[in-house]
């Protein structure tokens, strides 16, 4: 089988690293962002599904405090401004810019972990009282296991970024986890609608 | 190649041949107007795909054994496509699919059909019962707008024939199915919820229904009669259920009654007449009528019963009934008793 | 840079460097340390896969030893050979087994191994992940093995319906080691989906554009997609399960504003699906055995790819049929009437394209093409009798009887059993370099054909006169005894039939004839390469010119092979990147060096998850070490030792 | 007069509960207590300038409501009843005590009863000497009152069967003896009447009336009607069959038996039975409206209060809820429970019945007191019966004939939504109704309902009924019941909690002529206790955490308070002492249904402790123990 | 690398329990045979004369057992023991969840209790239920306080919502002038 190859090109020429799309990591991220939002939405799915049972809606409680879970909400928004902006120093291999990106994101996000932890304070309910606070809990849970995760991963990579494992695929690991916060986020949205909102117009 | 087909057809004849479709739990031996009809749609469907399947088999065995043109490419596989056969081909894949489509798009029609049909039976119940499931057996209660004359039995159905009743489904314990193949198919107990289905017997009968989901440890066990008898004698045994449980007759019976007032048994279970009223077993009213003990386990007989009170966990394991320390008297005495409640 | 052009020249694939100094090179970086510690560390993709089919094989042993089991209780009426409780466990890991821990895993085996060789490339995408699946699914199984053992077995089937598998129905803990198998194995089949995916959009050979992808492939690309949406469903719904034993939620209370009913919805959105994740790999395997043996490539490619799709999209539609009896809205059982018997009309399209192929063909009748023929003849019979299943009242008669069970077995083992042993003789000489042997073959095939249809075919009629499933016994005299034991003597003609296969694996490992590089001069590019395949797969990553390459060779080519690409490094692990559409070259990324870590991160999650079976503080102090394991798993090895090489 | 609370308390019907066990503040309560608090000291500041302003004259003008007079005449200053007199008024024509002195109350005497359980019954004064009864084990003690400091005159012990105490539902509670001819009567919880001679403490006959291993008890305090002594079971959650029975005063001999389920013939429905509702008409409806022998076991017990009219010669008892308490397992109207009896004393014969609720649904007994008022309805005086009912309606019927006049909520319902007076049907809410196997949340009013036994009083000088009930909704679980013997037959899983407001008890002062609350005051705990109003226009009642209270009659304004040594489950009276000076006398010491979580130190982690009860009142315990004491109150003599 | 280790740790530690699995869940409908405790083995008190007596025996059968004790949850349903001692919280009869047991909280002690009803309105139930379901009974009721495994106490029910089930119920320390029942958690 010692036969000659036919080589019909050389791909020496092409980068080792890049961002978005053409990464396989990106696309590994895309994954998980599908699965963990198929789940978001099977959760929310049960939600209606028990609202649907002929009960009252939160039966016997009040919904929960509007106060930090909107708190919660304008945080979160106001985080896609640093986060993008990260993303952006990223792209550009911006050293000393994706530092500050990083520590301002970890910050962020340690404050939403505060922030969460009011928020179960404030659902004026338990999971064990009836099917609503069961929902409610799990909801509000899956989305702080997204957080704590995403958090864990930004802190990982600003330690990353401040010791001496900088190289160009760092920066695609920063722009993946701010595509990742991204996705935190944009799902509160509509779970936040459904804890706080919801509840209020049934 | 075909041994799938030829042992299909020796099993329906098998089945046709032998008393195999008919029996007292059987869907293809219908006795009731809906399981007639799903029994009929049964044969159509089976035709229908019957010649499907032939059809299917008939093109494999074709294209596996048909002679080839040979010496298209000596050694390796003829990777340059003919135009003209792909053509054809492509031809009998659209001609598939539209037929496909045309027999699922039949068969749905009549399936949307039967189900009308068996449906509008529903509005024209004439008798309610409330059928509640428990692990592992049958509470069955004919319900009547004069509460009084309502009254409960445990395990068995009885029909009067030709007329549509109502049957209220109810759990409280886990979902079981409630399911007699002769007259109907099934629909599921679930707790939480109420189901209903409506059964008629086409004519006089008994039959046998049998749990159909997977409810726990003596899931195996759990079946119900259902008699079909015509309307007079089904008013007859109606009143005859509604009457209080006789008094013992004689001084092994009464001796037996007491027992069966003192020991374990008035802790579950409710004879009228009597202090009994506990809702945990079967009523045991007229125990002695029902054609079965231990929902559908054993046939009764006086013997079947005491052997059943003797050691319910041998021959149903598990069951909610407990091994009670009777003395030999005593037992005989509740027997006794019991198989007096007709 | 200083280092010099000769050094470049070395660490590249390319004509400069000779044959049998790139495989040398390939093999050093490639490789998988020796020893103990390699074994546990690997994260070759072949190695995990074959780990796969090993274990998912043991499972589907040990399954069928519950199913003899239970044929010999059911051989006669009223038999005590086990206690209503035993059999009880022993039908649900039966079913659960299977389903969980051999039919997904094992497609999800033949798609680690063969998906990577298939789109020609060195590695599968992530594979510390892939090793980390391998062990998360390990553990699941023998978790729930061990408790089997235990007598802790689950017993409320493979479906755990509520509230018989809540708290209060199923005390202690025997559910909850079914409800975290679940975890564990839907940890592992999301994991290997995510790989399957970006391995096909980002590591097919240049030039393999989405209209040459072969079926096989297809089909594992679809069916991994249809895991990422199916499988989340049976995670929600069994957490919810364990979080309603555990922490007292009231999911499925219907007291407290539960129902029980959302267990169902929840389930059989995974579980249908489930059926086609299963059976959709299966078809791939039909399509790669079938062009081989009928010597022409497939017929309706296109029509086939489409076919995938459209299973794939309305096998999610199909749910409720599995709940026609629970009392829903009549007009809406209907509508998934219609859904489930529309499915047919993408399985008729496959099953005429294979029969127009072998048609068209010119077929050599070996061991793998006798399987998919049983294959089609069983299938068929199991589509078929779906189509009654999806009328609501022929299904309100057969539901949860023998039929039904008739039903899946015969789409199951039909649908994905069959064509399994026909991939076994297949890719068994690629796996090993040793032929199975033909003869012992045609013996597997005719016990397994003959035993299967004796056992199963009988139970449509049982279902019909009225028998349910899961009953531990039955009375005599209804009329269901003579064929019952009809159906365990065919079970144990069956297992003849697998006992034979097993013989045959066994004798050919040591003493089967040796298999050369493309034994049955098959298309596509797993053949390429020498079986089995060198660590780095492909010496060269070949370029891609047809739907199958090593038979559509460009003109003028064909004598010296394949056309390749160089300029991959060698001295390093890196794969080639194309782009999702038409897979040009784009990007060369590094692929992971073997590491330990996955294997510890899996222990740290197995901790955390049978932890959390006996207290939700598990969750808490298990994820100290998950950390730990996973900051060490991805921590980046230090900067660069060798600098990228210059182009010249 | 102001109708400030009231309307807050109509507004906050149609609310929702927001979290229970939360107090959640209520703006319009508090505004209703600043209101309170400006009028009450405005009254305050025109008592102080114009002490010497005459009490407003009775106003026997018609349009007034006026006690029916042949059952209750003139006060001699004993307490010989518990009701006070036949029309069951707890009216005191004592003025000695009024709204200008009330506040220098002080304690004259007391007198611990040894017992720690709930202490229901009032002290009966007859002469110069005091009778108390105690809970099980239903002792029975004279206090001579001539000498100074009360002491033992002589004491009784009847030595009931102790297993009794596991089949009384809510407490070993005994609501009081009845005094006639020398004779004192009692009810033992173990199911016995024993009469004994008032002066020496010697028994005199015992009968044995209910059988405690069917659950049978009684705790009802016995009424003597023309030398017969009525007295009714009580084991309504035990399943036993509900009766009334007459004693003959003299020997003890049963000279009827009326049962409250069953056959007509042991219901004593016969040719004089001429019920206004045709609802109420049909031949043996205590059989056919339950499921075969259901009613053997139905419940239907007359544990409550009976009045007497001797112009129309008509007792009048209510019989209670049916059992068990989960209503799927008795389909049907479930006669004869849940309503109210007129019977003929001397024959038992039952003139006329009024099912106030048909088929139970939420165990509401229709055993309160009935208070025999002569009001102006539609421009005529009419013959009534009065009865704050525990479904939350206050109901007036004309006595005579059980016609439903009116039919008012005074409470917090969300169950209900009013009585057809055409029909007397109570109109359900099908949203509220229990089921088996489901929770039904936020029904109000509760099990115990707007207002259990703890009876009304009603002033002729200011018209209003003052009505001492709760503030509490529930959610309901129904099961299936087993019948055991001697078990509980219950079929129910109940939690309760704070009704709209948060607050747990409420004192409302009716106008049944205007059909109105006139004024309402709140309490945080649930009221357990009786009422008692004098012609010093004041209101006594007591609180489960122990304070004793005087009310202005007509404002509702607090004048004074004391704070007992254990909570007040009891009924108040007011006497005229040997000395010619008014006393005030209370039995404290919690217990009863609602006080459960304190004397059986409950475990309020359980919210279905007690039925329920217990949680809802977790805090009493923090507040309050057992004890069991006599307060007897009066003015400072000659300071 | 303390992730390797505590894994071991745990796995080791998981291990030793699912061994004790097996008669954890057994589920063996007829019961278990018990020796005889008979009166001597009951003591109502803490005070002895002489030396304390040893320990009844534990009939591990029954209150190890996740299968006995939740059939125990369901008899006590049945029976109408909740309808006078609620679901623990008591109501007629005294508290069952409590920390304080008037006549005694070993298994022992409950099943004689229950056999011979106690003076203050407890009826015996004596012949009525079958031995093997007063111990399965007095199971239940010593899990209502946490003491019996928590790997063997019942989860919710399917019913209204009255209580933290008893797996999550803490273990009440049995105390005051009567003994409580062996600390079966401590051991297992």
């Amino acid at each position: 089988m010692e036969k000659a190859p036919h080589f019909v090109t050389d791909l020496a020429h092409l980068p080792t690293s890049a961002h978005g799309p053409r990464s396989a990591t990106w696309w590994g991220t895309l994954g998980f962002i599908l699965i963990e939002g198929t789940g978001f939405a099977l959760a929310a799915a049960a939600y209606f599904y028990l609202m649907g049972q002929p009960e009252t809606w939160p039966p016997g409680q009040a919904p929960p405090d509007w106060l930090w879970g909107t708190a919660q909400l304008i945080l979160m928004l106001a985080s896609l401004l640093p986060n993008l902006w990260t993303d952006r120093v990223a792209h550009q291999e911006d050293l000393r810019k994706v530092r500050v990106g990083l520590v301002v994101m970890s910050a962020v996000g340690l404050l939403t972990l505060v922030v969460r932890a009011f928020e179960f304070g404030a659902l004026n309910c338990r999971w064990d009282d009836n099917a609503y606070g069961s929902i409610v809990w799990v909801l509000l849970g899956l989305h702080a296991t997204h957080l704590v995760t995403d958090i864990g991963d930004t802190l990982v990579l600003t330690a990353l970024m401040f010791t001496r494992h900088v190289e160009p695929r760092r920066y695609t690991d920063v722009t993946d986890n701010c595509v990742y916060w991204n996705f935190v986020v944009l799902a509160w949205v509509p779970l936040w609608g459904l804890l706080y909102v919801v509840p209020r117009l049934v | 190649m075909s041994r799938a087909l030829r042992i299909g057809s020796l099993g329906l004849a098998l089945c046709l041949a032998l008393p195999g479709c008919q029996g007292v739990q059987s869907a293809l031996d219908p006795a009731g107007h809906q399981a007639g009809r799903i029994a009929g749609l049964w044969w159509l469907f089976l035709g229908v795909l019957a010649v499907v399947y032939l059809v299917v088999l008939a093109g494999l065995l074709i294209a596996a054994s048909r002679p080839r043109r040979r010496g298209v490419l000596p050694n390796g596989p003829s990777f340059a496509r003919e135009e003209r056969i792909e053509r054809r081909l492509t031809g009998g894949l659209t001609a598939w699919a539209v037929g496909t489509g045309a027999i699922i798009l039949t068969l749905t029609g009549l399936s949307y059909a039967v189900d009308r049909d068996i449906l509008g039976l529903t509005d024209k119940a004439e008798l309610e019962i409330e059928v509640t499931a428990k692990q592992w057996w049958w509470q069955v209660k004919y319900n009547d707008p004069v509460p009084s004359r309502s009254f409960e039995t445990a395990n068995e159905i009885r029909l009067p024939v030709g007329v549509p009743v109502r049957i209220v489904l109810k759990s409280q314990d886990v979902i079981h199915s409630f399911w007699v193949p002769n007259l109907h198919g099934k629909t599921d107990l679930i707790p939480g919820r109420v189901n209903e289905t409506t059964l008629v017997a086409d004519r006089e009968g008994r039959f046998r229904g049998q749990c159909a989901e997977f409810c726990g440890f003596q899931h195996a066990n759990m079946a119900l009669d259902v008699v079909a008898m015509p309307r007079d004698r089904f008013d007859a045994w109606r009143e005859s259920q509604l009457s209080p449980a006789a008094a013992p007759a004689d001084d092994l019976a009464r001796q037996g009654q007491q027992v069966f007032l003192s020991a374990a048994c008035v802790m579950c279970h409710t004879i009228h007449g009597t202090t009994a009223a506990s809702r945990v077993g079967p009523d045991l009213t007229h125990v002695a009528s029902r054609p079965s003990l231990a929902a559908g386990t054993l046939p009764y007989s006086k013997g079947n019963l005491a052997g059943w009170i003797a050691d319910p966990q041998r021959i149903k394991p598990g069951n909610q009934m407990p091994i009670t320390s009777l003395s030999p008297d005593q037992l005989q005495g509740v027997v006794a008793y019991l198989d007096s409640l007709k | 840079m200083t280092a010099g052009t000769d050094t470049a020249v070395v660490r590249r694939d390319g004509p400069g460097l000779g044959e049998a100094e790139t495989n040398a090179r390939l093999a050093r970086s490639w490789a998988t340390p020796p020893g103990l510690w390699g074994w546990l560390s690997t994260v070759d993709h072949k190695q995990v896969g074959r780990r796969y089919v090993v274990t998912a094989f043991t499972f589907f042993v040990l399954a069928g030893l519950l199913a003899l089991a239970m044929r010999m209780q059911l051989a006669g009426p009223e038999r005590t050979l086990l206690s209503p409780d035993r059999y009880n466990q022993i039908f649900t890991m039966h079913g659960t087994t299977m389903m969980f821990l051999f039919a997904v895993p094992m497609m999800e085996a033949f798609a680690i191994y063969l998906v990577p060789l298939m789109v020609g490339t060195r590695a599968i995408a992530f594979p510390r992940l892939n090793a980390f699946s391998y062990w998360v699914y390990l553990a699941g199984g023998i978790m729930l093995w061990v408790a089997f053992i235990l007598n802790v077995g689950p017993d409320v089937g493979w479906f755990s319906y509520v509230p018989l598998a809540g708290p209060q129905y199923s005390p202690g803990k025997r559910v909850d080691f079914w409800a975290q198998m679940v975890t564990f194995t839907e940890v592992a089949a999301l994991a290997v989906a995510v790989e399957i995916i970006v391995t096909v959009f980002k590591q097919r050979a240049p030039g393999m554009s989405l209209n040459r992808i072969p079926l096989f492939v297809w089909g594992q690309l679809v069916t991994s997609f249809m895991v990422v949406f199916a499988m989340p469903a049976v995670m929600v719904s069994s957490s919810m399960l364990i979080m309603d034993r555990l922490i007292g939620t009231h999911f499925f209370n219907p007291a407290e504003g539960g129902d029980a009913l959302l267990w169902q919805h929840l389930f059989w959105f995974f579980g249908h699906p489930e059926v086609y994740i299963i059976f959709l790999p299966a078809t791939g395997f039909v399509s790669s055995i079938l062009p081989t043996f009928a010597r022409r490539p497939i017929f309706g490619y296109t029509a086939l790819v489409l076919a995938l799709f459209a299973t794939g999209f309305l096998g999610f539609g199909l749910w409720v049929h599995h709940m026609f009896a629970t009392g829903l809205p009549h007009l809406g059982n209907s509508f998934y009437t219609a859904a489930s018997m529309a499915i047919a009309i993408p399985s008729g399209i496959q099953i005429f394209c294979w029969i127009a192929t072998l048609w068209d063909g010119r077929p050599r009748f070996a061991t793998p093409l006798l399987f998919v023929i049983g294959f089609i003849v069983v299938f068929v019979l199991g589509g078929l009798s779906g189509i009654m299943l999806a009328s609501v009242p022929l299904d309100s008669q057969v539901h949860d009887t023998y039929f039904v069970v008739a039903h899946f077995h015969y789409v199951l083992i039909g649908g994905a059993v069959f064509p399994l042993f026909g991939a076994f003789y297949y890719w068994f000489p690629k796996f090993t370099g040793r032929m199975l042997s033909e003869r012992v073959g045609a013996w597997n095939f005719g016990l397994f054909f003959v035993g299967f249809n004796l056992a199963f075919f009988p139970m449509h009629i049982l279902g019909l006169i009225g028998m349910p499933r899961r009953v531990y016994s039955y009375p005599a005299g209804v009329g269901w005894d003579e064929l019952n034991l009809l159906a365990t003597a065919g079970a144990v003609i069956l297992a003849a039939g697998v006992a034979t296969f097993v013989g045959n694996v066994w004798h050919s490992l040591k003493h089967g004839v040796s298999a050369g590089d493309n034994p049955w001069g098959a298309g596509t590019l797993e053949w390429a390469t020498s079986s089995p395949p060198p660590s780095y797969n492909f010496t060269h990553i070949p370029v891609v010119t047809g739907q199958e390459p090593l038979w559509t060779l460009p003109q003028g080519l064909p004598a010296q092979g394949l056309p390749v690409v160089g300029g991959l490094r060698v001295d390093q692990r890196e794969l080639l990147l194309t782009t999702v559409v038409d897979a040009d070259p784009d990007l060369r990324e590094p692929s992971p060096e073997p590491s330990i870590w996955p294997l510890l991160s899996a222990l740290a999650v197995t901790a955390l998850f049978i932890g959390s079976i006996f207290t939700p503080w598990a969750v808490v102090w298990g994820a100290i070490p998950l950390a730990v394991g996973l900051i060490g798993w991805f921590w980046p090895k230090s900067p660069p030792d060798t600098p990228e090489p210059v182009i010249d | 007069m102001y109708t400030v609370g009231a309307s807050a308390a109509l507004e906050h019907q149609g609310r929702r509960r927001r979290c229970f066990g939360l107090n959640i503040p209520d703006a319009e309560a508090g505004a209703d207590v600043v209101i309170s608090r400006l009028t009450g000291a405005m009254v305050l500041v025109a008592c102080a300038l114009g002490a010497a302003v005459p009490a407003p004259a009775q106003d026997a003008s018609a349009g007034k409501a006026i006690p029916a007079a042949a059952a209750s005449p003139a006060d001699d200053g004993n307490w010989v009843m518990p009701g006070k007199d036949y029309a069951s008024t707890r009216y005191s024509a004592q003025d000695e005590i009024n709204t200008g002195n009330v506040r220098d109350l002080q304690v004259a005497f007391t007198f611990s009863t040894g017992v720690e359980r709930g202490h229901e019954a009032p002290p009966l004064v007859v002469g110069g000497t005091m009778y108390i009864v105690t809970p099980y084990p239903n002792r029975l003690f004279a206090l001579d009152l001539t000498k100074p400091g009360a002491p033992l005159k002589w004491s009784f012990d009847p030595k009931p069967a102790a297993s009794a105490q596991g089949v009384a539902c809510c407490d070993y509670v005994n609501r009081g003896p009845a005094f006639a001819d020398g004779r004192l009567f009692i009810n033992t919880l173990d199911g016995q009447t024993i009469a004994v001679a008032a002066e020496t403490g010697r028994e005199l006959w015992r009968t044995q009336l209910g059988d405690i291993n069917k659950g049978e008890t009684i705790t009802m305090a016995p009424l003597v009607v023309k030398g017969k002594v009525l007295v009714g079971n009580s084991g309504g959650e035990f399943g036993v069959r509900g009766w009334l029975t007459a004693l003959d005063a003299g020997t003890g001999t049963i000279a009827w038996k009326a049962y409250s389920t069953g056959p007509d013939a042991d219901v004593l429905i016969g040719p004089d039975y001429k019920p206004f509702y045709d609802k109420e008409k049909g031949k043996d409806l205590g059989v056919t409206s339950w499921p075969p022998d259901a009613w053997t076991i139905g419940g239907g017990t007359v544990w409550g209060w009976i009045s007497y009219d001797p112009e129309l010669n008509l007792i009048y008892h209510g019989t209670a809820n049916p059992g068990p308490w989960n209503p799927e397992q008795r389909p049907g109207d479930n006669k004869w429970t849940g309503g109210i009896f007129a019977r003929n004393p001397d024959t038992g014969q039952a003139r006329w019945f009024y099912q106030v609720v048909p088929h139970d649904l939420y165990d509401h007994d229709a055993i309160n007191e009935l208070l025999l008022l002569d009001l102006p309805v539609n421009g005529a005086m009419r013959k009534t019966v009065v009865r704050p009912e525990r479904n939350g309606y206050l109901y007036v019927l004309d006595r005579a004939t059980g016609e439903v006049l009116s039919a008012d909520p005074y409470a917090a319902i969300n169950s209900s939504t009013g009585v057809d007076l055409k029909t007397g049907e109570l109109a359900m809410v099908e949203a509220k109704a229990p089921k088996l196997g489901k929770v039904v949340r936020d029904i109000c009013p509760t099990a115990p309902g707007a207002k259990d036994w703890n009876p009304s009083a009603f002033s002729p000088r200011t018209g209003l009924i003052y009505i001492p009930h709760m503030n509490l909704c529930m959610d309901w679980q129904s099961s299936e019941a087993n019948y055991i013997a001697g078990t509980p037959y219950v079929g129910a899983e109940v939690r309760m909690f704070a009704g709209p407001g948060g607050h747990r008890g409420e004192l409302s002062a009716w106008d049944p002529v205007k059909r109105a609350k006139a004024w309402s005051v709140k309490e945080d705990f649930p009221l357990w206790s009786g009422a008692l109003t004098t012609a010093g226009d004041l209101l006594f009642y007591g609180t489960m955490e122990g304070w004793f209270k005087a009310l202005d009659a007509r404002t509702g304004e607090e004048l004074w308070r004391f704070k007992t040594g254990s909570g007040i489950i009891g009924q108040p009276i007011a006497y005229r002492g040997p000395d010619g000076h008014e006393y005030v006398a209370v039995l404290s010491g919690v217990g009863g249904w609602a006080g459960a979580v304190v004397v059986g130190n409950l475990d309020p982690r359980d919210a279905t402790a007690a039925k329920g009860f217990a949680t809802a009142v977790a805090d009493l315990k923090t507040k309050t123990t057992k004890g069991g004491m006599l307060y007897v109150f009066a003015l400072p003599q000659r300071r | 690398m303390s992730s390797p280790c505590r894994s071991a740790v745990s796995l080791a530690a998981l291990a030793v329990l699912t061994v004790a699995a097996c008669d954890r869940e057994e589920r063996e409908p007829r019961g278990a045979p018990v020796g005889d405790s008979g009166p001597a083995a009951i003591t109502q008190g803490t005070l002895y004369a002489g030396q304390p007596s040893p320990p009844g025996p534990s009939h591990r059968e029954y209150e190890g057992n996740a299968y006995h004790i939740s059939q125990g949850k369901q008899l006590y349903v049945w029976f109408n023991c909740g309808t006078c001692h609620a679901n623990g919280g008591g109501d007629i009869g005294p508290p069952l969840m409590d920390d304080q047991w008037i006549y005694g909280g070993t298994l022992e002690n409950i099943h004689a209790t229950i056999l011979q009803g106690r003076p203050n309105g407890m009826p015996s139930f004596r012949g009525k239920i079958p031995e093997q379901q007063v111990w399965e009974i007095a199971a239940y009721v010593r899990s209502l306080s946490g003491q019996t495994p928590k790997a063997a106490s019942p989860g919710r029910s399917d019913s209204l919502n009255a209580k933290p089930d008893e797996q999550r119920m803490p273990r009440e320390e049995p105390k005051g002038s009567s003994p409580g029942g062996p600390n079966l958690e401590g051991r297992q």
